[in-house]
């Protein structure tokens, strides 16, 4: 059987965990097979959880989230025969597939679109722990933004330095509403379960927010401008899908391989004009023909369009 | 820093000092009477739990904040049972429970919900809606006063008002009431209470209980107030910065007041390190969380005023040897 | 001579105000009451006296409703009232001083006043009539106190007011005290008794606890004695006199006398010079203490507890700090230094036999073994390797002493608060004696300890001296401090009021000198 | 009032009948949410003692319960109750961690005393201030040491993201230690290396790329030894030497240790630098001997399970062995309980919960019920 590991936060965090749960549970409902799963309830358990799994036969196992980097590094090769998938981080071993995804490109998109909704010409963005990974989000943000409206203010905020910061949203409720008193009207999120304190306020505060990994919009309905989509689910079902026959090595899933993008639904048309959907559409467009390049902030540390 | 921006942290302080008050009361209550209680966090977070899942369920955020009081009110029983009628090891006690309720409130609400702990987001009616204070926006205008009256005073759910009006009513009972006077005299010699031909039991559990209560509001507070729903270890030990708070008070009503406003500050700085940063401060995120903690020692080590327990705290009252 | 053979003719007349039938109480395996009847006529002063541990405070708890008593029947004025707890006590018209105090000591003296008598559920109601009704308690019986005074500022002597206080604000008919002169200096036991004459003659009953044959004889009406557990006789004290009394208390003819020859005292082991101790409360305790004592000579220092002599032995055994100048075998002591403790002075030849055997000299919990290397566990001889306590040695030795001191049961591991008091005392009185210092500090040798016991005790101490050693002997038994000492020393207030020789002086000068009667007044 | 027992009845009856009360409750609670304890017990037995990869983890986790056990303990005979284990540990994971990183070691068993050095020395320098401010001005310590959890934390949170943590490295963790000061692993230990032999499905032992033969990797490791060591060394310590003695003495009664000439600050600041370093040392095994780096949290909640193991030893180094060994398998038995029903691993809390409430508050209770059967038994 397949098996995946979720990351601190947990499974329910409607957010980066619950998409790779969502995918497991749709190769589930497809194929008819099982699989197993763990959550993580601290750092130290990392070790023993991917053995654990292992150890019971289980292959391939997926996990997710870069904090297992280290961790998969010495496993991996105690367990030659069993192949391994980590999401969001890079890990160079003969059983190990990595996946990784664009997600300035799709950050980007929706920054474009918050731009284009926000009436005071400031915006938001919260992020979970602050590293690089979460950089990345919000560099692409501000580039979307300011592409649209260069005079616009992004007020960047991280929830915290620790793999708590994904999941305290009493933090992530009173940021945006911090963010609110600054003038900010639309505020993206991406901090796992922290995210749900933001969208949360937001709707509470009569605010616009934006989702992030899994669709958010139909959790305040009206509420919600869009999600980032980081589709963790296609990783995961696509790595359980592959089975023991799964490929080693590095997977860039990106706005071209519909890794990344942007949701649309019911829950929002109200909220996104044709006009917004147009701009944002073309620019989608030429990022994926090359033609526009958004800047990565894990290739060099840095940001052009804002300071962290 | 901005008048606005200075009201927005007062908003936060408000809203955040709220839970450690109740717990801070609760505590203040029982160890007046004479009972340590470390149990407080353990209370607060099955109540929360106990809180969010019935105002899930039923929709009604008044039925969930009873509901959060019968919670924390069974732990709180249970540590009148271990300290008081069989005279066990408060201290031990109150660890348990603590344990106990970390543990509990997870299995009940995995099993209710199949959510990984977690409450689903309470919605509408199961929530604690703010209230407007009357001449909100009439006042809004009037310079400095109007936004500070209709940012920050108003604008909170009904227990943050509770737990301020908590505080002289604190007082009133401890120092104008013939219950006042045997609680604290339980707390402080129960001997004289029991001498005095009252029962020294029945003083202490209704003080026990009395902190069972408040810590459920502290708890209902947290799920259906200041958050939308219940989730794992989501007291993140405040009933301890409660703890704090209470010595720091020096087990003072309008102490307690006080030091929870000052350590609810301290939180929503915590919260907010760009302001920190704006006016040139650069305090690392983690010392600002574990200043209560530090405070706490250098109150206890005595260097801001002796802090004295009452004087029976902590021991059981044995008649015979 | 009981009490209860002439009932009848009693009952015909007005009730009884107290009477007591069959009362027993056991704690665990103390029999602290065995099946004992007493009875209280109206308006009188009744006494009791017994030795420490006969059961006196137990039965006066039983009968305010502290205490449960396992079988008995109590009778108030005649009809009979169960008490099962001090509610219904306070409500059958008893009040109770007890031996140790029951007030809140950061409560105002109102606040003591009113807790558990208050009226509604308002203090200020409570507060304002008990101002009044304080005031008139305080015109008619003397008993002036600050009402606003937290009771933690007030004397013992104040305190032991505002006890008498509570119990009249609550209406008490019947007033019980225990020990109370016990902590009082002699001018307060004095204005004590007169206010007790006042209530008496207010119609009030009284039943007063005491140790002291002359406080008996002074102001009881009647006496009831006990002994272990029992009530012995109960007379009238205008018939009686302290002698038949103390034969009453110990159960056989007393006057103690110890067989000893005369002393022949050595060279100087001790001098104090200008000694002083403030304790905790930053109260003066002892005010500038000069003495010597020397080698095969014991001391006697007589007094009412409480003015110093327990601070005296805790100085000289390192327990407390204190100033000025102590030479032991004329090297000079550290009193307030690092080396102010018990170990330093044990290095220097002093041995220490504590007032408070079960709180100070032993540790209830170890056992008989580990309590005989209690403050010798540095002893080379009980070490070995270097780094370990040679456990055996201890057991070993333990047997030894215990076989000299015919300690029962002759059991080292049997846990310390499985002796009996009497045997307890024989462990910590073997270990220290048995050091052979040169200075033995010995504090209420025999309190609580059986006659047999007392003989045995008291023949180590004699035998101590006849080796040529110093003791120090403080007790608060005139008896034991006449019959041991080779010179009394007096202490009152915390000072040395004059020095006696036994052979000379009698029980009357020395109760001057403790009472604070200097020699020029005398 | 109540019944003396039997002493053997106190030592055995009273934690084994708190341990079936705790038992007990746990059962309700499983099944009021539905599931089965039998089954519960099954997979837990399973899952922690029957494999040797079973209890190569169930005997990890025991070494830490060993160490905070008896820290809490040796602070419990001098009347201390030290709540502080956890933050203690947390800092002797960086005197480990400082150690490893920074000084060279040519191999694993000087590295070993090395970092045993740091973990004491950081663990008893944790202790020491809640110590001085109990022994100088009278600060509880319960309370103090509370402080102190919270504060380690922080200092940790803090000394990983911003010093320890290696450019680059997202996770706030150090770096990895390096492979000279790898702690030897049962798999590792000639004797016990062939029980954590792997087998493929027909039997065959299983080979690497190499050829060489695959082990189980377990993490258990040579600290399990230590553990066992200071066991012996806590017992000799109280009952052998005059420093325990004077330990016990001060612990049962502080008057009396006054007049036997023992100081009140000496023993309280001995006992609690040693309850810190040992506490401290419970790092090596985490720390040293499984993750090899440092990592936020390191001590997992031992710390507090001290407190249960030490409660339940009955404050006796043998008790806390065998309590440390009991809390390793519900700690085992536990995650697997997490890997193979539905059953969240938070149940291990609650029993833990349970076990310190029983043993530790309501023990009075159980005496009481113990007597009362001890009586019964003699009118029959
Ligand atoms: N609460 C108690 N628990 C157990 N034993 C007790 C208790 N109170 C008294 N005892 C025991 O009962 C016996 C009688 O004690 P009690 O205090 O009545 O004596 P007493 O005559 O008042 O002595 P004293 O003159 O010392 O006050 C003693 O052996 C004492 O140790
Ligand atoms: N709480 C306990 N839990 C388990 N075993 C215990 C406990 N207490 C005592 N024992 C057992 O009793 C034995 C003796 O205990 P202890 O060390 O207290 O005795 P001792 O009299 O000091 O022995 P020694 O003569 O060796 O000094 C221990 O080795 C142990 O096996
Ligand atoms: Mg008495
Ligand atoms: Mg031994």
């Amino acid at each position: 059987d397949p098996a995946i590991i979720y990351d601190l936060g947990g499974k329910f965090d409607k957010s980066f965990n619950e998409a790779a749960f969502n995918g497991a549970k749709k190769w589930a409902e497809e194929t008819g097979g099982t699989f197993k799963e763990l959550e993580m309830q601290s750092e130290a358990q990392r070790e023993q959880a991917l053995r654990q799994l292992a150890e019971s036969g289980a292959n391939p196992i997926v996990m997710t989230g870069f904090a297992f980097g280290d961790t998969l590094n010495t496993v991996a090769p105690d367990f030659p025969d069993t192949k391994f998938a980590i999401i969001d981080m890079v890990v160079e071993q003969p059983n190990v597939k990595s996946v990784v995804f664009t997600e300035h490109e799709g950050s980007y998109l929706v920054g474009m679109m918050a731009a284009l909704a926000s009436k005071t010409g400031t915006v938001g963005f919260i992020g979970g722990m602050d590293i690089p990974l979460i950089r990345r989000f919000g560099c692409g943000y501000a580039e979307g933004v300011k592409a649209v409206n260069p005079d616009a203010t992004v007020v960047l905020n991280m929830t915290g330095t620790t793999p708590a910061a994904w999941n305290d949203p009493v933090k992530g409720a009173e940021l945006a509403k911090a963010q609110k008193s600054q003038g900010a009207d639309v505020i993206y999120a991406a901090a796992g379960g922290t995210g749900i304190g933001v969208l949360q306020a937001a709707a509470d505060e009569g605010i616009l927010s934006i989702g992030v990994d899994s669709n958010q919009n139909h959790l305040h309905p009206g509420k919600v401008l869009t999600s980032m989509t980081k589709r963790v689910d296609n990783a995961v079902y696509n790595a359980f899908n592959d089975g023991e026959a799964m490929t080693a090595g590095l997977t860039v899933m990106d706005l071209k391989a519909d890794g990344v993008g942007y949701a649309m639904d019911d829950n929002n048309a109200a909220l996104v004009t044709d006009e917004m959907k147009a701009k944002v559409e073309e620019a989608a467009a030429k990022i994926k023909s090359g033609e526009l390049k958004v800047h990565d902030y894990m290739s060099d540390n840095t940001c052009p369009a804002a300071t962290f | 820093m901005d008048y606005a921006t200075f009201l927005q942290i007062f908003d936060t302080t408000l809203r955040l000092a709220t839970p450690l008050l109740f717990a801070c009361l609760a505590g203040l209550y029982s160890e007046r009477a004479g009972v340590f209680d470390i149990g407080l966090e353990g209370k607060m977070l099955m109540a929360a739990m106990a809180s969010g899942a019935v105002a899930a369920l039923s929709g009604s955020v008044w039925i969930g904040l009873m509901a959060g009081i019968v919670g924390s009110l069974a732990f709180a029983l249970v540590h009148g049972i271990a300290s008081i009628t069989f005279r066990g090891n408060q201290l031990i006690s109150g660890v348990a429970l603590n344990f106990v309720a970390s543990g509990i409130t997870v299995l009940i609400a995995q099993d209710l919900f199949g959510q990984g702990g977690r409450t689903p987001p309470l919605e509408g009616g199961a929530r604690m809606l703010e209230i407007t204070l009357p001449l909100a926006e009439t006042l809004r205008p009037v310079p400095v006063i109007g936004p500070l009256y209709a940012d920050v005073i108003s604008g909170h759910p009904i227990l943050v008002y509770v737990g301020l009006l908590l505080v002289p009513a604190t007082w009133w009972l401890l120092y104008r009431t013939r219950f006042g006077l045997r609680l604290r005299a339980v707390g402080e010699n129960p001997a004289s209470v029991d001498t005095a031909g009252v029962s020294v039991k029945r003083l202490r559990f209704s003080a026990v209980l009395i902190a069972g209560v408040l810590c459920g509001l502290a708890g209902a507070y947290m799920a259906t107030g200041l958050q939308a729903g219940f989730g794992r270890e989501m007291t993140a030990g405040r009933g301890y910065i409660a703890l704090a708070a209470l010595i720091f008070a020096k087990w003072r009503p309008w102490h307690a007041l006080w030091a929870c406003l000052l350590f609810g500050f301290f939180q929503s700085l915590a919260l907010r390190p760009d302001v920190m940063q704006a006016v040139g401060i650069k305090i690392p995120g983690p010392a600002l969380d574990a200043l209560p903690y530090i405070l706490t020692v250098v109150v206890l080590a005595g260097l801001v005023g002796k802090a004295v327990p009452p004087r029976a705290g902590g021991e059981p009252y044995v008649k015979e040897r | 001579m009981m009490g209860a053979h002439d009932t009848g003719r009693q009952a015909s007349a007005a009730p009884f105000a107290i009477e007591l039938k069959g009362i027993s109480k056991a704690f665990g395996p103390v029999q602290a009451n065995k099946d004992i009847s007493i009875q209280v006529a109206k308006g009188s002063i009744h006494g009791i006296i017994g030795e420490n541990g006969a059961g006196k405070s137990t039965l006066m708890s039983i009968l305010y409703g502290f205490y449960k008593a396992d079988a008995g029947e109590i009778l108030i004025n005649g009809r009979p009232t169960t008490i099962p707890d001090s509610q219904s006590a306070i409500r059958a018209g008893i009040g109770m001083v007890f031996q140790h105090f029951k007030l809140v000591q950061n409560f105002t003296v109102l606040e003591n006043i009113i807790l558990g008598a208050e009226d509604g559920p308002m203090l200020a109601t409570s507060l304002g009539k008990a101002r009044k009704v304080l005031a008139d308690l305080a015109r008619e019986y003397e008993l002036d106190v600050d009402p606003d005074a937290l009771v933690e500022d007030l004397s013992v002597g104040h305190q032991q007011r505002v006890e008498i206080l509570k119990a009249l604000y609550r209406q008490a008919e019947i007033l019980i005290l225990d020990e109370p002169t016990g902590v009082l200096t002699p001018a307060e036991a004095d204005h004590l008794f007169r206010i007790l004459r006042g209530l008496k003659d207010q119609g009030k009953t009284i039943i007063l606890i005491t140790h002291k044959l002359r406080e008996i004889m002074e102001i009881t009406d009647t006496v009831s004695v006990m002994r272990r557990g029992q009530m012995t006789a109960t007379v009238k004290t205008a018939e009686t006199n302290p002698e038949q009394l103390a034969e009453l208390m110990v159960g056989r003819k007393v006057l103690l006398h110890v067989e000893k020859q005369p002393a022949n005292p050595g060279r100087t082991v001790l001098e104090v010079e200008n000694l002083r101790v403030v304790d905790e409360q930053g109260v003066e305790r002892l005010k500038g203490i000069s003495l010597s004592i020397r080698a095969g000579e014991i001391l006697g220092i007589a007094g009412v507890a409480g003015n110093g002599q327990s601070e005296l032995l805790e100085v000289l055994g390192g327990l407390t700090r204190g100033t000025g100048v102590v030479r032991m075998n004329g090297k000079t002591l550290d009193l307030t230094g690092r080396h102010s403790d018990g170990q330093s002075r044990r290095a220097d030849g002093i041995a220490h036999v504590p007032e408070d055997r079960q709180v100070l000299g032993l540790i209830m919990d170890f056992t008989a073994w580990e309590n005989v290397a209690f403050g010798y566990h540095h002893a080379p001889e009980y070490q070995k390797n270097g780094l370990l306590m040679d456990n055996e040695a201890i057991r070993r030795d333990t047997e030894a002493k215990m076989a000299t001191f015919d300690v029962r049961p002759p059991i080292p591991t049997l846990a310390a608060k499985n002796f009996s008091g009497g045997n307890q005392q024989k462990i910590v009185v073997a270990r220290e004696i048995e050091r052979n210092p040169d200075l033995l500090l010995v504090g209420q040798p025999t309190r609580g300890v059986d006659i047999g016991a007392i003989e045995f005790i008291h023949k180590q101490i004699v035998a101590l001296r006849d080796a040529g050693k110093a003791v120090l002997l403080i007790s608060v038994e005139l008896d034991e401090i006449m019959s041991l000492s080779d010179r009394i020393a007096v202490m009152f207030d915390g000072r040395i009021m004059g020095e006696r020789d036994p052979a000379t002086t009698n029980e009357r000068e020395l109760g001057l000198l403790m009472a604070g009667v200097s020699e020029g007044a005398a | 009032m109540m019944d003396k027992l039997p002493k053997w009845a106190d030592i055995l009856l009273v934690p084994l009948i708190s341990l079936l009360l705790a038992a007990l409750v746990s059962a309700l609670v499983l099944l009021a949410i539905g599931q089965s304890p039998m089954q519960a017990l099954t997979v837990m037995v399973n899952g922690a003692i029957v494999s040797p990869y079973g209890w190569g983890y169930t005997l990890y986790y025991a070494t830490s319960f060993i160490f905070t056990g008896l820290a809490v303990s040796v602070a419990y005979h001098a009347g201390l109750f030290n709540i502080g284990a956890e933050g203690q540990a947390q800092l002797g994971g960086l005197g480990v961690a400082l150690a490893c990183l920074f000084l060279p070691w040519p191999h694993w068993s000087l590295a070993l005393v090395g970092a045993m050095v740091g973990a004491a020395l950081f663990g008893a320098a944790w202790a020491a201030i809640p110590a001085w401010l109990q022994a100088k001005r009278g600060s509880h310590i319960v309370i103090t040491t509370i402080m102190f959890n919270y504060i380690a934390a922080a200092v940790l949170i803090y000394l990983l993201v911003e010093v320890l943590r290696p450019a680059g490295q997202m996770d706030p963790a150090s770096a990895r230690f390096p492979a000279t000061t790898s702690l030897p692993q049962f798999q590792d230990i000639p004797g016990l290396q062939s029980l954590f032999l792997r087998y493929a499905a027909d039997g065959t032992v299983r080979l690497n790329a190499e050829g060489l033969p695959l082990y189980q990797k377990v993490p258990a490791n040579v600290t399990f030894f230590l553990a066992i060591l200071a066991c012996v060394g806590v017992w000799v310590m109280l009952w052998h030497t005059r420093l325990g003695y004077m330990i016990r003495a001060f612990g049962k009664s502080e008057k009396a240790a006054r007049y036997a000439g023992i100081s009140a600050v000496k023993i309280t600041m001995t006992v609690m630098l040693i309850s810190g370093a040992l506490a401290g040392l419970m790092a090596i095994n985490n720390v040293m001997g499984q993750s090899e780096r440092l990592l936020q949290n390191s001590a997992e909640g031992a710390g507090f399970i001290g407190i249960a193991v030490a409660l339940m030893g009955r404050n006796h180094p043998v008790g806390v062995f065998l309590a440390a060994i009991l809390f390793g398998f519900l700690y085992q038995g536990g995650a697997a309980l997490g890997l193979e029903t539905a059953i969240p691993i938070e149940l291990r809390t609650v029993v833990q919960g349970l076990v310190i409430l029983f043993t530790g508050a309501l023990d009075q209770m159980v005496r009481m019920m113990l007597g009362w059967a001890f009586r019964a038994r003699r009118t029959v």
